[in-house]
This record gives C-alpha cells, structure tokens and sequence, in this order.
C-alpha cells in the first residue's frame, strides 16, 4: 500500500464469508469513511451498497459456503472507492447479471435488485468476474457537495 | 431510483459525527440504566436491544463517546 | 484463512501507519468482537491494548513515517486472539523493553507502561521480535466471565 499521496489512504479486511460478517464488513467501511464527516444518508448509501456486494459474494459467490471475501477501501481527498472481492464462483453474463429484477435465485427470494441498488447508491460501479475464479465489485462515491 | 432513495431514507443532510456522538451518548445511558437493573454489568447484547442499535455500531459508539469525553480532557499528546 | 473448524473465525485488518487509523484499528476489533456478547468494560479492556500495540508500531515501529500494520483477529469459542504486527526497527531487548516504565523515547513523554497496559488488560501477552524486520505482539482473553 503505497502512501506516497498525502490524500490518500487505504485500508484492506480479509474475512470470512458468512452471513455476521456482513453486519460486521458495513460497519467497518462505515467507520473508515467517517474520517471525511458524511451525512447520514451518504454513510447509509456507502452502507446499502456494500452489504449488497458482500451479500452477493456470500450467497453466489460462495453458495454460502465457505470461502473468503476482501474488501480494500480507499480515500483520496473527497472520493472514496469501495472494492469487493470474492474467490467464487464468478458470473457468466455481467451484463444480464446486472439488469434490475434478475436473479438466479428465486427460489431464496432474492429480489434481483443487489446491482440497482449499488448503482444508485453510489456514483460508480464496476463489476469484474470470472467464471470459476470469483468477482469484483468496485463502487466509488464522492462525499460532500461537489460545488 | 431517487424515490427509492427518498422512500428508505428520511435522513436527509445530518453530518454522522453528530449522530455518532448521540448514539455514543445512548449508548452510555442504557449502560447505566441496565447496569443498575440487573445488578451486574450490560452485556452488548442486552445495549443493543434497548437502544436498538447493532452490536458493532455500539462499538463504532463508544468510540465516538470517546472523543466527546476527550474535549473536556487536558491535552497530553 | 481456514475455517475447518466451526468455531474458529477469523479477520485481518490492513491499515497505514498514522494514528488516524489507531482509533480505527481499537474500533475494528471491538466491532468484531461484539459476536462474543462483551461487556462494555471488557470492550475497552482490549480496545486499550490495541490501542497500545498499534501506537507502539506507529512512533516506535515506523518512527511516525511510513508502514504498514497488520491487526489479525481470530475466535475460538469465547477466547479471542489479536495479532498486531509491523515491519519496523524491532526491539533489540524485548525483556527490557517490557519492563513498566522502561522507554526509548523519553522525549516524547512516552510513559513505558505500554507493554504493562497490554499485560493488565489481557490475559495473555507474547512479543516477538527481530531487529530490522520487525514486531509481533499478540494478545489473548477470554470474554464472559461473569461473577
Ligand atoms: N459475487 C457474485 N458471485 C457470483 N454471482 C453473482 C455475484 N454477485 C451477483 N451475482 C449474480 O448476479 C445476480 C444478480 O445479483 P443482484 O442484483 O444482487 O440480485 P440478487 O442477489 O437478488 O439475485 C445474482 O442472482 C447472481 O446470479
Ligand atoms: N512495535 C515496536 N517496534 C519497535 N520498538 C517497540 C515497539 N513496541 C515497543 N517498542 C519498544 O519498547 C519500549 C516500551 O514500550 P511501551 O511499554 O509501550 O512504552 P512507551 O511506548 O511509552 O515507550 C518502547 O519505548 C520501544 O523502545
Ligand atoms: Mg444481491
Ligand atoms: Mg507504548
């Protein structure tokens, strides 16, 4: 991790995939943006989204078996970028993966709404995967007024 | 999606460290409160349903507790 | 990270050198260990160790500049294990070096009751160390004695 830029910052958590670590992993990247004092309703979105991903890592990714999920999150003056990385099962179609509704797991009762979430949450997402060697999710946001 | 947003959400602009510090503040209170109750000390768990916030945004509370009780304290560093 | 065991969980934590990040480090492992149902006093308890541990790595480890500090976290049952580890200058005399009131930084108005801190707090205290590679502490206790 360099720190070769006064502005930036990052910081890596390895854990284990299973359903209390997704409380815990929120929480965490909570607690690492706090530092560029977010409104309550940003922190909520940096929130939603990264349950999302970490949810999705734990039951597609890993079929809520076991595996581990990585989660880097860096600052760089205003902007942060959140990045979810599972060592799953990877998702063949991205694109299709992505559309609002669509989920291979209807029978869990998933809504199909993890990717619209994240996308509306956050300003980016990214979503890199290969099937048989896992996915990343990248979310990026700026906090404050842009203005 | 902004109604979505707007639906979930009625939290609107308030800065968190303000939050933070209240919930810190609760959380401290129902400490009190429970420690006098039960005669021994509140487990997490027990802080948890009485402020009902999550086990680990109690810990992300005290901490902002922390530096409230800080201002009041000489500098030392 | 093997999760053989049921019982047996397991997360680290990756962050700069800065004591920006000490006070997230304590607030990351109590947040994690929040799962064993603590008290509050057993929360500050391990929090003060870490706090210890981290800022030993920050201004005796890296000398207040750059690196990298490594926070393993790992559950067994109701014990709880914190490995805290930097690649800074090491410790020459660990026995020294653990003595209460013994400090290199004098300057600093360091106080020497770090390593002291940590052994009060915890149940279970080991240092390692090797000069020019680095630090090693790690802390044990056990959560729930309730009398
Ligand atoms: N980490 C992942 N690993 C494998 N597949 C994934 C992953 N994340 C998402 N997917 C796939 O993308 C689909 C859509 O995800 P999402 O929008 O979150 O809806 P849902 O989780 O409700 O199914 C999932 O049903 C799954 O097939
Ligand atoms: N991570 C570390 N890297 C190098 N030296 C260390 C480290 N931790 C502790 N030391 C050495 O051990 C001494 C005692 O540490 P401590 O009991 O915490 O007291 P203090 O931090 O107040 O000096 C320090 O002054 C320093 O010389
Ligand atoms: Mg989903
Ligand atoms: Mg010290």
């Amino acid at each position: 991790m360099e720190k070769s830029d006064q502005w930036r910052q990052k910081m890596k958590l390895i854990i284990d995939s299973n359903s209390q670590n997704e409380a815990f992993a929120r929480t965490v990247v909570a607690a690492y943006i706090t530092r560029l004092d977010p409104t309550l309703e940003e922190l909520a979105d940096v929130k939603t989204a990264v349950s999302e991903a970490v949810t999705n890592s734990i039951l597609h990714g890993y079929n809520n078996g076991e595996g581990e999920i990585e989660i880097v999150c860096e600052i760089k003056g205003q902007d942060i970028m959140v990045e979810i990385t599972d060592h799953g099962v990877g998702i063949p179609d991205i694109e299709k993966a992505m559309e609002p509704l669509y989920t291979t797991k209807p029978e869990w009762e998933r809504s199909g709404m993890g990717f619209a979430f994240m996308e509306a949450f956050m300003d980016e997402l990214e979503v890199y995967s290969e099937v048989g060697k896992g996915t990343r999710v990248k979310l990026s946001k700026h906090i404050g007024d842009r203005t | 999606m902004g109604e979505i947003k707007r639906f979930m959400r009625d939290d609107g602009m308030i800065k968190i460290s303000r939050t933070m510090k209240e919930n810190g503040w609760k959380v401290k209170l129902a400490a009190q409160r429970l420690g006098q109750e039960l005669g021994r000390q509140a487990t997490v768990d027990e802080i948890a349903a009485a402020t009902e916030l999550e086990p680990e945004e109690i810990a992300v509370a005290i901490e902002a507790n922390r530096d409230v009780d800080s201002i009041y304290r000489p500098v030392y560093q």
